[in-house]
């Protein structure tokens, strides 16, 4: 019976949904009764290349046209870590009998883990430096070291990731992030403003602060990610 | 031709493994289905020209959301409806000696 | 190839765009409907998570234009910018994604809690507190 | 460096991540940090509104793009007198909550101190944000803090009011991400002004759908009333100055949010009915609902929300008049229920049951906090000399001047109902015999200072209120006129100090 | 400093001082607050000259503070009645405790009836109306927990009067552009042409101060229940704060009266409120027959006084509206009076049950001399100022209006009024006393001065009734009523005839003396003493703890002939109405059902009605 009405429900909805969306054609550029060149996207792809020196249209937008919401998320991820933390919390007493969670990991699972740890963590490294010029960057490649650590963490009984180290890290790699915003506050006028000189496009030293807040952000959302995984990793599973 | 085949086919095994993921009643294979999802989802991003989205949705949604789910099932329950039976137990019991 | 491709795309174009939308939308439904029927609250949290992947599926749906480009200049700028895809559905796509999974990490932790105070994952044996 | 809007982000986010770095030196720092980083948000906040009221509006670009083509802050002299009572009520919140708790390790406390600040941040953030996806963002960090703080004693059923909210507030992200997609394919531009510029182009059936995701979208954050059902359990669960900063901080950023959608972006008549018709559910339903609760908390919630409902009415009825009310409303709200959560968490704190029957009494042993709750119970339900009245003086005056006399009626019966479950709780504190030999937990001298604040804003706007009028009808004129705002903001070039 | 504003200040930080004095000297915030009062009232009748007025600003609206002639009526009896009480109170509260507490709230409603008086325009006039209703209610409540109850009800009746004003008020504003009284009524708010749910609701705001018929549920407990030193205000001085509202917005109306499209509804208004008048008395005081607490009879019989008063003004003619105010000063007079009475005894006895106590004659002769004086008043018996009331209100309805039931229901109610009257008297006062009341002394000289003051001013009231005509009068021509032409004691009514009251209540107040003083002597040779309890005649003795005075069942006959009107009484209805708002709030709060799914159900609902109705709601 409830069943039946929710479905109802959701069938309204999808109606709706559809109307909206057939008015929407797939492909062809098209937005609403605006010309594309009066569209953000417009000047984005015209004068990206030329005013930001950086290939990636995607990473010009991230890091620097909308900096904003890329630090708010890196907050918003932060802000996840703090809470899981207050919220998985147990006291000091609690602490000394959890052994954390193994997964079941076989002997070549945990040979093929420590030869693949090193390039994960490379790759990771490597698409989040190349953030400007090819796809991905520091989220991509903060999420693919996070999952070498992950490997490493649930393959590898006596493998810690020394929590103070990961605290310093992370600390550091957010005041950078937002002494960048800052130091373009003091040196130009706006806060993230990118005052340093653009380069060349497509040479690896290009686009002025953008690579180098791409690379702080992919080595926060990597010890983030890590610190997520660590915390519901030491979880005691209930007997 | 081959862009609208693997459109049709990516489309319908997404919504097979989406299905899959609600209606199965052993959570782990439910969340098993959540990472198929978001393998063709990032293959979806990739062929819709969003490299980067597909990037971010294979790393983050394969592997980190699929074990941050079995970390939760691993202490909560496997079982949606909570009937543990024994070979589910003897089954985790086998898997904590090898 | 290339007005080949085009001609492709305009013939059977209603189904792509089912094919993008649709699957996006239906998507969206599955997920609503895991919240809505399902009482384990693993399964509510994975209704949440396909729910976001609708949506995620229909931004980056509705940059698309036919036959273009992803947004990336490579060397030599062969690829001009007018038939790119387009980019800000996809820097937006990159934000959600993040903040989602961080949300559906607190809520798997907050399942968690739940499981060791109440020893149950059924939503609807946890109301303490009501009216 | 000259004070702008962009101070209210950065400097919290620096105290943020320096906080887990910091609290290695020093036990205490991260618990001191939070109150200089609010302190600081009252000095910008005083500075920004005496300039705002001159100029009428600030705006600040990041990254040096000018306003659609960046994110760009505005701080309007509505957003100004919401933010800087934000940046009061927060430092009063961080007062009254600095050593609350008594037991606390210091993992706790860094977790705790930090997701509080974020939280008040965040709700700065909507306000001051004049981009609709970093709204969007804003949103979420407020809804991860606020969870997480919901959720952080575990004793109690902290972990369940936290699974609601996070579950509704889902709903919420999902719904006005939706919206703001189908908005971005209809008007290719996020930038708030630019949205309102190009909202005449989009078909109706569209634009109406738009409106709705976002009204369901931040409905929840504002507590309308079938989306509200997560908020009595979070207010009563979370700590006192987390329920507090809830009452007087969080739903002002939603309502913010439903205000500006619906003034500045849309142009549709209907959403106004639509208020006045929503709110006037919410709040008789939540009354209602307030009149037989028998924990302090929750009955303190389900008033709030009824509040929230008067003010969306009065927001609803739309003249200069009727918004300066709910802007007077929303201020008098924040105070007072400011104090009423204060106190009333300390009255909770100490009943062994938490029901307010359990607080036979306890004025003969907390005789200072006793008299706070019955002021604020008093100003509440609008009783002169205290702020409240004048507040709803000036609703019913407005909603009178549109000939709503059942409106009126309405709200009046309402408030009756306020008066019997108030005055029934101060009746009980005062004259009920009880045992009052309990050993009970007394506020230490800072939560006395903040709320002695409050009590002392309360008489003061109560027998002096042209101390607030004349800036709030600046804010409501400038509110209602949006063609300007659009202009402001679409034609300055991209350096505004 | 405008002497308004002084007054007002001096009044509130005497509250604040009465309240922080008590915990650094205890005891002194009592004689504080006396002198408080006792400095207010000097400046006032000094300081104050009738007529001129003082305007400011607050909050954006245009306040008017000022006196006329109408309102310097009810700030005589608020003024004097208060000085009085706050000066009985002194010695009655001596020994309770929250004194601190009881006399903060004591000034703030001596505060808020002034204000009332002082205040020219609706907003201060609420405002102070709504200080005075919760300082009242604080003093309602202080005699603790069983009270609470009777402190709610009083609450939810004020509120609801309350904020119909309230209504009343933003619409006057909304409708005639002004919160002024005096432009309100230029404007013709009170006209019952269009808007007529702005008079109405305004006589409802003040009827349930006046405890009008179905309003007055909370007037008896309400008057019982809050202490004695109090209560002599509350019922003497707050009840003619509505009479004041009732008579303003009456004799405005009235003025319309005699245009053609409003005269049918302004006859039915006076109707109307005079058959309200008219049954409250007649129920009040068949209520007031049937106490056995004298606290509970005084209370029933001030409602039912209050019900001549209204039915005075709903007469609408000089000679009614003057019998109305008349009777109002001369009530407040001696009700106040009666209350000190009662709390005397309360104090000196420890109860106030008439089955309890008898023959207090001999104990508290001065107390008695005070309940006797003010009795006599009480029922409109020559030679007293009760009398002149009630006479010129039988006057006008006889030879002015010309529904002769509602004559009878006055004159039926008034005749009534005699038997509980003299209840009371016998009650506590005649009679052989009792074992119980040996130890029983006279009541403490500072709370005998200001009963016997009063006692005084009743006589002189009654002797010359025109030192009370002359602000009367005035303050009718203030209303607008052609005036009653008067001199000293001589009321021409207006067809010229004199009734010269002088000699009248002369006369009979000698026969009165001659008839008393025979009575006292005759009384006093060869009475036996025998217990009141002793009646073991016919041979059967009583238990001990069975009480057979004569004081149970004193009416019975009475009683058994009004016995279908006691069945259904109007508390019974409130009740149940407030039982059902109370399980429907229940059943509201049903839908909050913990379980989060159902709260995201409600929100897919939502969504989808809002999808559903989006053309209806959302067009553009």
């Amino acid at each position: 019976m409830k069943q039946v009405f929710i479905i109802i429900l959701l069938i309204i909805i999808g109606y709706f949904l559809a109307n909206t969306f057939v008015e929407i054609p797939f492909g062809g550029n098209r937005i609403g009764n605006v010309e594309s060149n009066e569209t953000v996207a417009g000047y984005y792809l015209s004068n990206t290349a030329k005013k930001t020196g950086v290939a990636n249209v995607i990473t010009a937008i991230v890091v620097n046209y909308r900096g904003l919401d890329t630090l708010g998320e890196v907050t918003v991820l932060f802000l996840a870590t703090t809470g899981l933390a207050s919220i998985l919390y147990r006291r000091k007493e609690e602490e000394e009998d959890t052994e954390r969670l193994n997964l079941p990991s076989s002997r070549i699972m945990r040979s093929g883990v420590r030869v693949l740890f090193p390039a994960i963590v490379l790759l990771g490294i490597y698409v989040f430096i190349h953030g400007h010029l090819t796809p991905g960057g520091g989220f991509q490649g903060g999420t693919i070291v996070a999952t070498g650590f992950l490997l490493m963490l649930i393959s590898y009984k006596g493998f810690n990731t020394d929590h103070n180290r990961m605290v310093w890290i992370e600390s550091l790699a957010g005041l950078s992030f937002v002494g960048i915003g800052i130091w373009g506050l003091l040196s130009g006028n706006t806060f993230l403003e990118n005052t340093t000189n653009i380069g060349v496009v497509n040479s690896l030293i290009s686009g002025g602060l953008i690579p180098i807040i791409y690379i702080v952000v992919g080595f926060k959302v990597a010890v983030e990610l890590t610190g997520i995984l660590d915390i519901l990793l030491k979880i005691k599973p209930k007997k | 031709m081959i862009f609208i085949i693997l459109l049709i086919v990516m489309a319908v095994l997404l919504l097979a493994a989406a299905i899959y993921s609600i209606v199965n009643r052993d959570l782990l294979f439910a969340v098993m289905g959540t990472g198929i999802v978001s393998v063709i989802l990032s293959l979806f991003f990739y062929l819709l020209q969003a490299p980067d989205v597909a990037l971010t949705e294979a790393a983050m949604g394969i592997a980190l959301t699929t074990i941050i789910f079995i970390i939760t099932i691993r202490n909560t329950t496997r079982d949606e409806n909570e009937i543990i039976d024994k070979e589910e137990e003897m089954k985790m019991k086998t898997d904590k000696e090898s | 190839m290339q007005e080949q491709f085009n001609e492709i795309f305009i013939k059977y174009h209603e189904i792509i765009t089912i094919g993008v939308y649709g699957t996006a939308i239906a998507l969206m439904l599955i997920g609503l409907y895991a919240i809505l029927m399902k009482k384990n609250l693993v399964k509510i949290v994975i209704g949440l998570t396909i729910l976001d992947a609708g949506i995620h599926l229909l931004f980056v749906g509705i940059g698309y234009i036919q036959n273009g480009t992803a947004p990336i200049f490579s060397p030599g700028y062969e690829n001009s910018a007018d038939r790119m895809v387009d980019p800000v559905p996809q820097a937006l796509v990159l934000t959600a994604i993040i903040i989602g999974f961080a949300v559906t990490a607190v809520a798997l932790s907050l399942v968690i809690r739940l499981y060791k105070h109440h020893n149950t994952a059924k939503i609807d044996q946890i109301k303490h507190l009501k009216w | 460096m000259v004070i702008s809007p962009i101070h209210y982000i950065f400097v919290p986010l620096v105290a943020a991540f320096a906080i887990p770095l910091l609290s290695k030196l020093n036990k205490e720092l991260p618990r001191i940090i939070p109150g200089i980083v609010l302190f600081y948000n009252i000095i910008i906040s005083f500075v920004l509104m005496q300039e705002v009221n001159e100029v009428g509006y600030i705006s600040e670009v990041i990254a040096g793009w000018r306003a659609p083509i960046g994110i760009n802050l505005i701080i309007t002299p509505f957003s100004g007198f919401l933010v800087s009572l934000i940046s009061v009520l927060g430092f009063l919140i961080w007062l009254y909550g600095f050593r609350f708790k008594k037991v606390i390790d210091d993992g706790e406390l860094r977790s705790y101190n930090i997701l509080q600040m974020m939280m008040i941040t965040g709700a700065i953030g909507i306000i001051i944000t004049g981009d609709i996806f970093n709204l969007f963002v804003f949103l979420e960090i407020v809804a991860i803090t606020a969870v997480s703080l919901t959720s952080f004693y575990r004793g109690r059923d902290g972990a369940e009011a936290g699974f609601k909210y996070l579950l509704i507030g889902g709903f919420a992200s999902a719904m006005i991400l939706l919206a703001i997609l189908i908005l971005y394919t209809q008007v290719g531009t996020l930038n708030m002004a630019e949205i309102a510029e190009r909202m005449h182009t989009v078909p109706t059936g569209i634009k109406s759908t738009i409106l709705i995701l976002f009204i369901v979208g931040f409905g929840i954050e504002a507590e309308l009333f079938p989306l509200n059902g997560w908020a009595p359990d979070a207010y009563s669960q979370a700590p006192g100055p987390t329920s507090t900063a809830f009452a007087g901080i969080v739903v002002k950023a939603g309502v913010y949010g439903l205000i500006r959608i619906i003034f500045t972006l849309f142009d549709i008549e209907g959403a106004y009915d639509f208020l006045i018709i929503a709110g006037l559910i919410t709040m008789i339903i939540a009354e209602a609902a307030a009149l037989k609760q028998t924990n302090l908390k929750r009955m303190l919630a389900y008033s709030s929300i009824g509040q929230m409902g008067l003010a969306l009415i009065a927001f609803g009825i739309g003249t200069k008049e009727a918004v300066f009310a709910a802007m007077f409303l929303l201020l008098n709200h924040a105070i007072i229920k400011s104090l009423l959560f204060m106190t009333g968490s300390i009255l909770m704190y100490n009943s062994k049951e938490k029901t307010i029957s359990s607080l036979h009494g306890i004025a003969k042993r907390l005789p200072f906090i006793s008299i706070l709750f019955a002021i604020g119970a008093f100003a509440i339900v609008g009783l002169p000399p205290f702020s409240g009245f004048w507040s709803k003086l000036y609703i019913l005056s407005a909603a009178a001047d549109k000939e709503m006399i059942f409106l009126i009626v309405t709200i009046l019966a309402v408030s009756v109902i306020e008066i019997i479950y108030y005055f029934r709780v101060v009746s009980k504190l005062y004259f009920a015999e009880g045992t009052t030999n309990v050993e009970v937990y007394k506020p230490k001298i800072n939560a006395k200072i903040s709320m002695l604040i409050l009590g002392i804003a309360i008489f003061v706007i109560g027998f002096y209120p042209d101390l607030v009028t004349g800036y709030l009808h600046n804010a409501a004129d400038i509110l209602l006129d949006k063609a300007s705002y659009i202009q402001y903001v679409l034609n300055t070039d991209s350096t505004i100090q | 400093m405008n002497i308004f504003f002084l007054l007002i200040i001096i009044l509130f930080s005497g509250a604040l001082l009465s309240f922080v004095s008590n915990r650094i000297v205890p005891k002194i915030s009592g004689i504080i607050s006396f002198l408080i009062i006792s400095l207010v009232s000097i400046l006032f009748f000094s300081q104050v000259n009738i007529g001129e007025t003082f305007q400011f600003i607050l909050g954006e609206i245009p306040m008017q503070y000022g006196v006329t002639p109408y309102t310097y009526i009810f700030a005589i009896i608020v003024l004097g009645l208060g000085t009085l009480a706050a000066m009985y109170s002194i010695e009655y509260m001596k020994d309770k405790d929250r004194l601190g507490y009881f006399y903060s709230n004591f000034l703030l409603t001596i505060l808020g009836m002034l204000g009332i008086v002082f205040s020219q325009d609706f907003i201060s006039l609420f405002i102070f109306w709504e200080i005075m209703t919760w300082s009242s209610y604080l003093l309602v409540i202080y005699n603790g927990y069983n009270s609470r109850n009777v402190g709610m009800k009083y609450m939810i009746f004020s509120a609801i009067g309350a904020y119909a004003m309230l209504t009343a008020i933003v619409s006057i504003k909304a409708n005639y552009g002004t919160y002024t009284i005096a432009e309100a009524i230029q404007n013709g708010a009170f006209n019952f042409s269009e808007h007529m749910y702005i008079p109405i609701m305004l006589l409802v705001g003040f009827a349930v101060k006046a405890a009008l018929m179905p309003l007055h549920v909370w007037a008896p407990n309400a008057y019982s229940k809050s202490p004695m030193s109090f209560t002599s205000i509350f019922s003497g001085a707050m009840s003619k704060m509505g009479i004041l509202g009732i008579g303003l917005v009456l004799a405005s109306a009235y003025s319309y009266s005699n245009n053609d499209d409003t005269t049918n509804y302004i006859t039915a208004l006076r109707y109307t409120l005079g058959w309200l008048g008219g049954i409250t008395a007649v129920m009040a005081t068949i209520y007031a027959l049937i106490q056995t607490d004298a606290k509970k009879l005084l209370a029933y019989s001030s409602v039912a006084q209050l019900g001549y008063i209204i039915v005075g003004l709903s007469t609408g003619t000089e000679l009614g509206v003057m019998a109305a105010l008349f009777l109002a000063v001369v009530h407040g007079i001696f009700k106040g009076a009666l209350f000190m009475v009662v709390g005397a005894i309360e104090k000196q006895v420890g109860t106030t049950d008439m089955t309890k106590i008898s023959g207090l004659i001999r104990k508290m002769p001065f107390t008695f001399f005070v309940a006797l004086v003010s009795i006599i008043a009480l029922a409109g018996v020559p030679p007293l100022g009760g009398f002149v009331g009630k006479w010129m209100l039988y006057e006008a309805l006889i030879t002015e209006s010309n529904n002769y039931f509602l004559i009878i229901v006055i004159f039926f109610s008034s005749t009534a009024a005699f038997l509980y009257s003299y209840r009371f008297l016998f009650g506590l006062f005649l009679g052989q006393e009792e074992k119980e009341t040996e130890h029983v002394t006279e009541a403490p000289i500072t709370m005998i001065i200001p009963m016997m003051i009063l006692a005084i001013l009743l006589i002189v009231t009654g002797a010359f009734p025109g030192i009370l005509f002359e602000p009367i009068s005035h303050g009718m021509h203030n209303l607008g009523f052609s005036d009653v032409n008067w001199s000293m004691s001589v009321l021409v009514n207006v067809w010229g005839e004199e009734s010269n009251m002088t000699y009248i209540n002369l006369s009979i107040g000698i026969v009165f003396v001659v008839i008393f003083a025979f009575l006292t002597i005759k009384g006093y040779k060869g009475t036996k003493n025998v217990g009141t309890k002793d009646i073991s005649t016919g041979g059967e003795i009583p238990t001990e703890n069975e009480n057979l005075t004569f004081q149970l069942d004193f009416f019975k006959p009475f009683e058994r002939a009004a016995a279908p009107l006691y069945k259904r009484s109007m508390d019974k209805i409130w009740n149940d109405l407030g039982n059902a708002i109370d399980s429907l709030s229940d059943f509201m709060r049903k839908i909050y059902s913990g379980n989060g799914q159902t709260y995201a159900l409600f929100v897919v609902i939502f969504l989808v009605i809002l999808l559903l109705f989006k053309d209806t709601l959302f067009a553009n």
